[in-house]
């Protein structure tokens, strides 16, 4: 099982709060999306779960477990993990060595192995070049590797924030195929996208964030005919 | 020259070169792990020694004396000893200051060096006074002509190399090694891979700070003295070595120690007998002018980072 | 639209045994607006990197106004009237916005020594026109950003900054203007405003006597179909097509190696 | 007159409190702050007296910035200051400008009292010069012909060196190589293995305890089988605690001064030392601060606290009786220093070579 | 535009005024403390003032009104200096203290320009304000020169030193840099001391200044009063100090100050709008070697001496810690820090062989509880009274 629960989080950095009474539910075995302008506080949700940032006030479950204040690692080891915005591979690591940390929590080393494989499969490119270092990669092939990275975790729930960003369009099908298939397998996904049209396609629910508010909910295809969304992403 | 003679300042320079190397490894390790240069390196050495010398003097007035418990005791205690330490200035000095600019870290690992240093001075009993360090090991020699093979000497050099390897594998072939690089580049990411980040900057800074208090030991084990001053000067050294080299890489910072050693051994032999006008005491300003012109010839050191920027 | 403005002949760019641009012809014409197109690790944005110097090209030339500029110094290459913006934006994050922009504007600013410290009130006049122009830039772009001049650019949104990296590079009225993925995380409607607000800027230059011809590189079919003119797709580092975004959409190749059909 | 009735008089002390050679700072700052204890508790004492000490660190800039401390405060009569002859050398002429009488007690570079004219420099400890006259003869006197010579390179090694090059070589000694060592330089083996290959009979050493322990420790590392002969500046117990009983054995040293351990005086000095409890000891020159402070302290009680009334009683000492024994100004107002005291290792101890196994026979140097 | 011009006329002076006096007469029982209890007393003060400050909003008050006033602000701190030395006229001591804060101030001006702007690293400091003093203490007793003109080639000769690093400086960055110039000043150090043809370790003694006739080391007689020398090197100093500042706010408000930032931020942005890198590093590296070794000159006449060990590695890292503590980048933190840093281990004589270990424990305190500095940088703003603040 892997059921998020949010409810009523408060988060901000300095001063201004930047999430202001977000509650939002992820239910298990769905992919739901996050949509919003840029700014709208997506990325700080995601930080507020991690516990990067924690929020102010509200409380996050993770399985019905608390995980509000717990440390980041805590968080990861109970079944999260996070494909982050701006791939944020390790630059002075090979394409190899960012993978293993993607499985840090996995010492079966077969395991580790199987999912290597899998990887591979997906990222041929990530295979040709396993000796390279990551921070000379071209910016999409960084993609590549931060999102394999996220895929060698097999955790239970999978946050993506923009995963498509700097990749080529044939690339971009494959990563909302990649999605498909990883929440087939049965893994939780919380995606955020600007990609709204793909987005929906494979989305089962989804909010619209506004300004740190939620402005919007529903399913997939009650989002695609919603005004807001509309107005925000289709002009 | 004979050729006995040439073995000793050979041998000279190995031990040297090996203390400096296992002092810029230190170097390297925690700029490896958050990007610091930690200048109370040198000093977090010295009072290693002084853990160790205390040790010792604890051990004979409870009438413990065979040398090798001894030793063992003495080398338990003050890497132990020195690895709490070095996560404590983990805890309270480095990771309050991790995003402040870098200066920042070296001006205030500077006066913690200071600090050590004063306190060894004023605190330890009669500590502004050189001090004998016990022989702990076995002091046989071979005599080959004017050369002088000690047993102590050729163990001591294993050790170091035992050291300096261990910690290379550590660093490159292990899981914990792959969490401390990537604690290294990235803080927050290393999180998201689920590694308990503080536990791994508290962890390596242990065990840079119990490296460092082994390099102490051994020194104090090969000169048979210490002082208080010891840290200052081998801190400065150790830096120049690790950065010579190539910062963040061990066999560089292995390379440079020996190559620093090298430069004083020349300037204080080879360099008076070749210019005969130029006494030995030049040898410190000939080894830091060829380190200036090292770096201006390899500004990245000798053995260069591999690049990871691009644009 | 014919006459050549920047031509790259043989280009050929190694990294140790990666070949990221491979014996690359490529020209660009005056005034156009050209679409650099490509798979991941195609070679497009190591293809900006060498004809702006920082990178050293292994083999092969390129010529600017029919002067070869190919390992010329980066410093030269932007004299010479090429401005670029970054994949990754690199801005000064503590610099103010106004800051950021300035510094694209260097060949024009008085560097003197004396001219500085005490031709004050001439040095006050060059900072108001740069002021003016800067603010004019950046009202095109967010007339929000206007009030935020002198804010440090750290306080801006990832899309503010690429804005401000494009004014950037717009201040000092360059020749050739090398856009890589400006839209980039931009949702739909962003990326049509930025893209029209270029062309506003660039048709301003124009009436003014400053033509700009501007490569794109871009992910976003949308916006290459919108405003190429002409498209270059590349594929390991060599040209694959080449012609009118319809064109090459419809070339059997692209499709495979960048599009993928449906 | 009861004491807290008595009038209150300050004199400075001035050496390195902190830093490497902080041990003998410390050590005089004791004995002088001995000197006034003993005085105050004096009932006979005209004046309390306070103590201003202060830190010179050895370094030049700090050293004029607290000479002009003290000297431009005018309740401060007179000073006990000095144990780096460069800072000595760069405080003299604020002494002067400000007229304030003062005794080095620790200094021994020459200049500091042949190097001007002013009167209010005086210096109770000999100079080098005349410790490495003695040194000189007494050793080729022993008969040691070779030498290697190692020293430091801040001035007083380096001082020390040309002095005792140019008596050696009068008295017949021959040298065959010199070395100058940096004064934190820990690793002497490269320089100890040359002087290995030039094998020679005595190695001299002008330098401080810390780097003569690390040295002689070395040359019994590496096998360097020769004489071991210091200055002034090894000549504290430290140096025979830091070599251990057997390394230590029958070096020598050579300071200047009785023998202030044989002195009816000198005991008094130690009792006493020993009863204030000081965390450090006296070291070589604390018996010289001790007897500079005194010094200063009988001509206030004498001509009343007034600089330069203070000034030309300082001046017109003759055969003044102190711990270090008599002291006589000269016209330099340098201690005409009757006596070179030579020291030996024996136990673990330093012992007057007359006094010793050795002076008597019973042991022989290395080498005899 | 949208700019606001006009609201500068809407803060006051006064808090302004209030803020230098409250400094001034703080630095004046500072450099007149003796006692324990009085230098503890003015430690306390100055924190329960601080924490009033803030609680108050006073500081944000005197910040609006100097940022306001800036050459107000100028004036202040010139006539607080004056004004402190005057009532100290005839303290030695005290008129000392505050020439030599006022002459390091001037070598981290030149530093400033080199961490703060341009990040060249500088870990010898000391070795250039040391060729400064020693080229005076060369000149001065060999040359007929003027005294004036010596300074200036103490700085020109401090500069041209430096331009011997000039290569493995640009060609190296961070750490790497900040080896060559340790190795620098260790090299000049020792090599100083080993070499005797400047006095070897025994250094070298120097006249005092003396320009068109006015001898600085004589006492100034005004009636019955005697007035100390050292006034006559603080008008100096104050001079050079004042000057220096001026021209170093000025580099940092102009183009100059804006390429160097960019070349310390990213040489690869720097590189593409043409900056010319290494023409910045070198200006800044020459520009804060030449004042380092001004400074070092009259510090060199003041003193009258001159020897190798006033210049180790430890008082580079004075200079360092001054730059840091002020504030990187923000040369109205250099005073307060240099003051804090200088006068500090002097008031804390007292507690004799203990005070470096104090010392050094608070600067720890300091570096952890203001991590930016005493006066972190602020945006800059060209011309005072623009809208940037
Ligand atoms: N580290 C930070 N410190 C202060 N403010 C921040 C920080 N990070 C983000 N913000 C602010 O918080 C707000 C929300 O930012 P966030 O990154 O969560 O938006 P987002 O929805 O992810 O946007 P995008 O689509 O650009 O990724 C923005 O106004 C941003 O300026
Ligand atoms: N500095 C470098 N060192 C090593 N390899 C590099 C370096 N720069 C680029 N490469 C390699 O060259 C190839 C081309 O990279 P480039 O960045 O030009 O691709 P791109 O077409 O811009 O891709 P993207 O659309 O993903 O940004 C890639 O395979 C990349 O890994
Ligand atoms: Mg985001
Ligand atoms: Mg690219």
């Amino acid at each position: 099982m892997a059921h998020l629960v949010i409810e009523n989080i408060t988060t901000a950095y300095d001063k201004a709060d930047v999430l202001q009474d977000v509650s939002l539910e992820v239910e298990p075995g769905k992919i739901t999306c996050i949509l919003g302008s840029n700014g709208s506080g997506k990325s700080t949700l995601i930080r507020s779960i991690l516990g990067l940032t924690p929020p102010r006030r509200g409380r996050i479950l993770f399985d019905g477990q608390p995980i509000t204040h717990l440390a980041t690692h805590r968080i990861i080891a109970s079944g999260i993990a996070c494909i982050p915005e701006g791939r944020k591979v390790f630059p002075k690591m090979s394409v190899a060595e960012n993978l293993r940390l993607g499985a840090y929590q996995e010492s079966d080393q077969a395991v580790v192995a199987r999912r290597l494989d899998q990887v591979h499969e997906i990222f041929p490119r990530l295979k040709e070049r396993t000796g390279q270092f990551a921070g000379t990669m071209s910016g999409g092939e960084q993609a590549m590797v931060s999102i394999g990275r996220g895929l060698m975790a097999a955790p239970k729930l999978l946050i993506i924030d923009e995963p498509s960003l700097g990749l080529s369009p044939l690339y971009v099908k494959e990563n909302f195929n990649v999605i498909r298939r990883i929440n087939e397998l049965g893994i939780t996904v919380l995606l955020v996208e600007q990609n709204v049209h793909q987005t929906l396609a494979i989305a089962h629910a989804g909010y619209v964030l506004l300004q740190g508010r939620v402005v919007a909910r529903g399913s997939a295809a009650e989002l695609a005919d919603n005004e807001e969304v509309h107005a925000a992403y289709f002009g | 020259m004979d050729l006995g003679l040439l073995g000793q300042y050979l041998l000279n320079g190995l031990m040297l070169g090996m203390i400096y190397a296992m002092v810029a490894v230190g170097f390297t390790l925690f700029f490896g792990v958050l990007d610091v240069i930690k200048f109370s390196h040198g000093d977090v050495l010295m009072v290693g020694t002084f853990a160790g010398l205390a040790t010792y003097l604890g051990l004979e007035s409870v009438g413990i004396d065979s040398p090798w418990l001894q030793l063992l005791l003495v080398v338990l205690v003050s890497v132990s000893a020195m690895a709490v330490l070095g996560a404590l200035i983990a805890k309270f000095l480095i990771l309050p200051l991790k995003d402040a600019p870098p200066l920042n870290t070296l001006l205030a690992t500077l006066m913690l060096g200071s600090v050590l240093r004063e306190s060894v001075r004023l605190f330890y009993p009669n500590g502004s006074n050189p001090k004998p360090f016990p022989r702990l090991l076995p002091t046989d020699e071979w005599s080959l002509g004017t050369l002088t093979l000690r047993v102590d000497n050729l163990i001591l050099l294993a050790a170091g190399v035992a050291a300096i390897v261990g910690v290379h594998l550590l660093i490159t072939r292990t899981k914990l090694g792959l969490a401390i690089r990537a604690v290294a580049q990235d803080g927050e990411t290393a999180r998201i891979m689920g590694i308990n980040f503080e536990w791994i900057v508290l962890l390596t800074f242990g065990l840079g700070s119990g490296l460092a208090a082994l390099a102490g030991v051994m020194n104090g084990l090969y000169y048979n003295e210490t002082n208080f001053g010891i840290g200052l000067l081998l801190g400065v050294i150790g830096f120049s070595a690790a950065i010579l080299g190539g910062l963040g890489n061990v066999y560089g910072a292995i390379l440079g120690g020996f190559i620093f050693a090298g430069l004083q051994t020349l300037g204080s032999v080879a360099l008076p007998a070749v210019l005969p006008s130029v006494p030995s005491a030049y040898k410190d300003v000939f080894a830091f002018t060829a380190v200036i012109v090292i770096m201006a010839w390899k500004p990245t050191g000798l053995i260069a980072e591999k690049s990871s920027e691009r644009v | 639209m014919s006459t050549i403005l920047l031509e790259a002949r043989g280009l050929t760019m190694r990294f140790g045994g990666v070949t990221a641009l491979d014996a690359l012809n490529l020209a660009v014409h005056k005034d156009e607006v050209l679409g650099l197109i490509g798979p991941n690790g195609s070679g497009k944005t190591t293809f900006f990197n060498v004809v702006t110097g920082l990178y050293a090209a292994s083999a092969g030339s390129v010529d600017f106004e029919g002067r070869e500029i190919t390992r010329r110094a980066a410093q030269e290459i932007y004299r010479a009237g090429i401005t670029r913006t970054f994949q990754r934006s690199r801005l000064c994050l503590p610099l103010t916005v106004f800051d950021n922009i300035a510094i694209g504007n260097y060949q024009h600013l008085q560097h003197g020594l004396l001219f500085n410290l005490f031709r004050r009130q001439a040095l006050k006049r060059q900072y108001q026109e740069n002021l003016e122009e800067a603010c004019r830039l950046l009202a095109t772009f967010n007339d929000k950003l206007v009030d935020r001049l002198f804010d440090p650019v750290s306080a801006l949104t990832m899309i503010d900054r690429r804005r401000v990296e494009i004014c950037r590079a717009l201040i000092s009225r360059p020749r050739l203007l090398l856009l890589d993925e400006p839209s980039a995380g931009m949702t739909h409607d962003e990326t049509h405003e930025l893209m029209s607000d270029i062309l506003q800027v660039r048709q301003r230059l124009r009436e003014a006597g400053n033509s700009v011809t501007i490569v794109i590189i871009e992910h976003e079919m949308n916006v290459i179909d919108r405003v190429t003119d002409r498209c270059v797709v590349l594929n390991y580092g060599e040209k694959i097509a080449e012609g009118t975004y319809a064109q090459i959409a419809a070339d059997a190749e692209v499709q495979r190696a960048y599009l993928g059909s449906d | 007159t009861p004491a807290s009735a008595r009038d209150t008089v300050k004199i400075a002390f001035i050496g390195p409190l902190t830093g490497g050679v902080s041990v003998n700072g410390i050590g005089g700052r004791n004995s002088t702050d001995l000197a006034v204890r003993l005085r105050n508790a004096d009932p006979k004492s005209k004046y309390r007296y306070e103590l201003v000490s202060l830190d010179d660190e050895c370094k030049p800039n700090v050293g004029v910035q607290v000479a002009t401390k003290a000297a431009s405060d005018n309740s401060i009569i007179a000073g006990v200051t000095h144990y780096c002859s460069a800072v000595a050398m760069g405080t003299v002429d604020v002494y002067h400008k400000f007229g304030m009488p003062v005794i080095v007690w620790g200094a021994v570079l020459p200049e500091i009292t042949y190097g001007n004219n002013h009167k209010e420099i005086h210096r109770v400890n000999g100079t080098m010069v005349n410790q490495n006259e003695v040194a000189a003869k007494f050793m080729t006197s022993q008969g040691y012909r070779k030498w290697a010579i190692i020293h430091d390179t801040t001035d007083y090694g380096k001082g020390h060196n040309k002095y005792f090059s140019e008596y050696l070589t009068k008295s017949g000694g021959q040298i065959l190589g010199t070395f100058g060592v940096t004064a934190d330089q820990q690793d002497f083996t490269s320089e100890l293995t040359k002087i290995k290959e030039l094998k020679p009979e005595v190695i001299f050493f002008g330098g401080l305890t810390p780097l003569g322990v690390r040295i002689r420790t070395q040359m019994d590392k590496l096998g360097v089988k020769a004489q071991f002969e210091g200055t002034s500046g090894i000549k504290s117990d430290a140096f025979a605690e830091g070599l251990g009983k057997d390394l230590a054995e029958g070096s020598l040293s050579f300071i200047e001064g009785a023998p202030w351990e044989k002195l009816p005086g000198g005991l008094v000095f130690t009792g006493k030392y020993a009863q204030q409890k000081y965390a450090e000891a006296p070291e070589a020159y604390g018996p010289f601060a001790f007897a500079a402070a005194n010094m200063i302290l009988d001509a206030i009680e004498k001509v009343g606290p007034n600089r330069k009334k203070v000034r030309d009683e300082l001046n017109n000492a003759k055969n003044v009786d102190t711990i270090i024994g008599k002291v006589t100004f000269d016209d330099h107002r340098q201690n005409i220093v009757p006596l070179i005291t030579k020291y030996v290792v024996q136990d673990g101890k330093w012992v007057v070579w007359e006094d010793s196994e050795y002076g008597k026979g019973k042991r022989k140097l290395m080498g005899r | 535009m949208s700019m606001q011009n006009s609201n500068s006329s809407a803060a006051p002076s006064w808090p302004l005024l209030t803020g230098v006096s409250v400094v001034g007469v703080y630095a004046h029982f500072l450099l007149h403390a003796e006692s324990q209890i009085a230098v503890l007393g003015l430690a306390v003060g100055a924190i329960l003032l601080l924490i009033a400050f803030s609680r108050f909003g006073w500081t944000a008050r005197v910040a609006t009104s100097a940022a306001t006033y800036p050459k107000l602000l100028g004036a202040g701190a010139v006539a607080a200096v004056v004004l402190v030395a005057a009532v100290s006229y005839e303290m030695h001591f005290a008129l000392l203290m505050l020439t030599t804060v006022l002459l390091y101030s001037t070598v981290c001006l030149g530093l400033n320009i080199q961490f703060g702007y341009s990040g060249v690293v500088n870990f010898a400091g000391a070795a250039f304000f040391g060729i400064g003093s020693y080229t005076a203490a060369v000149l001065a007793s060999h040359s007929p020169l003027p005294h004036l003109l010596i300074v200036a080639l103490a700085g020109l000769v401090a500069a041209l030193l430096g331009s011997l690093l000039i290569l493995p400086v640009l060609r190296t960055r961070g750490h790497y840099a900040a080896l060559i110039t340790i190795a620098f000043g260790i090299l000049f150090k020792t090599f100083l001391e080993v070499n005797d043809a400047l006095g070897g370790p025994q250094g070298l003694k120097i006249p005092g200044m003396e320009i068109l006739g006015w001898k600085f080391n004589d006492n100034i007689a005004i009636g019955d009063h005697e007035l100390s020398f050292y006034l006559n090197y603080l008008v100096l100093s104050l001079a050079l100090c004042a000057v220096t500042f001026v021209l170093v706010r000025r580099l940092e408000r102009s183009w100059m100050g804006l390429s160097m930032d960019v070349v310390r931020l990213d040489e690869t942005a720097a590189a593409t709008f043409g900056v010319d890198i290494a023409r910045w590093k070198i200006t800044a590296f020459t520009l804060g070697n030449g004042l380092a070794g001004m400074a070092g000159a009259i510090y060199g006449m003041m003193t009258g001496f001159v020897a190798p060990n006033n210049f180790t590695f430890g008082d580079s890292l004075i200079l360092v810690s001054i730059v840091i503590l002020g504030g990187i980048g923000n040369p109205w933190g250099i005073l307060p820090a240099a003051a804090i840093v200088l006068i500090l281990p002097e008031k804390l004589q007292f507690i004799q062989e203990y005070r470096f270990l104090l010392y050094a424990l608070l600067v720890i305190l300091i570096l952890l509880f203001r991590p930016d500095g005493l006066l972190p940088r602020k945006i800059r703003n060209y011309f005072p009274g623009d809208a940037g603040r």
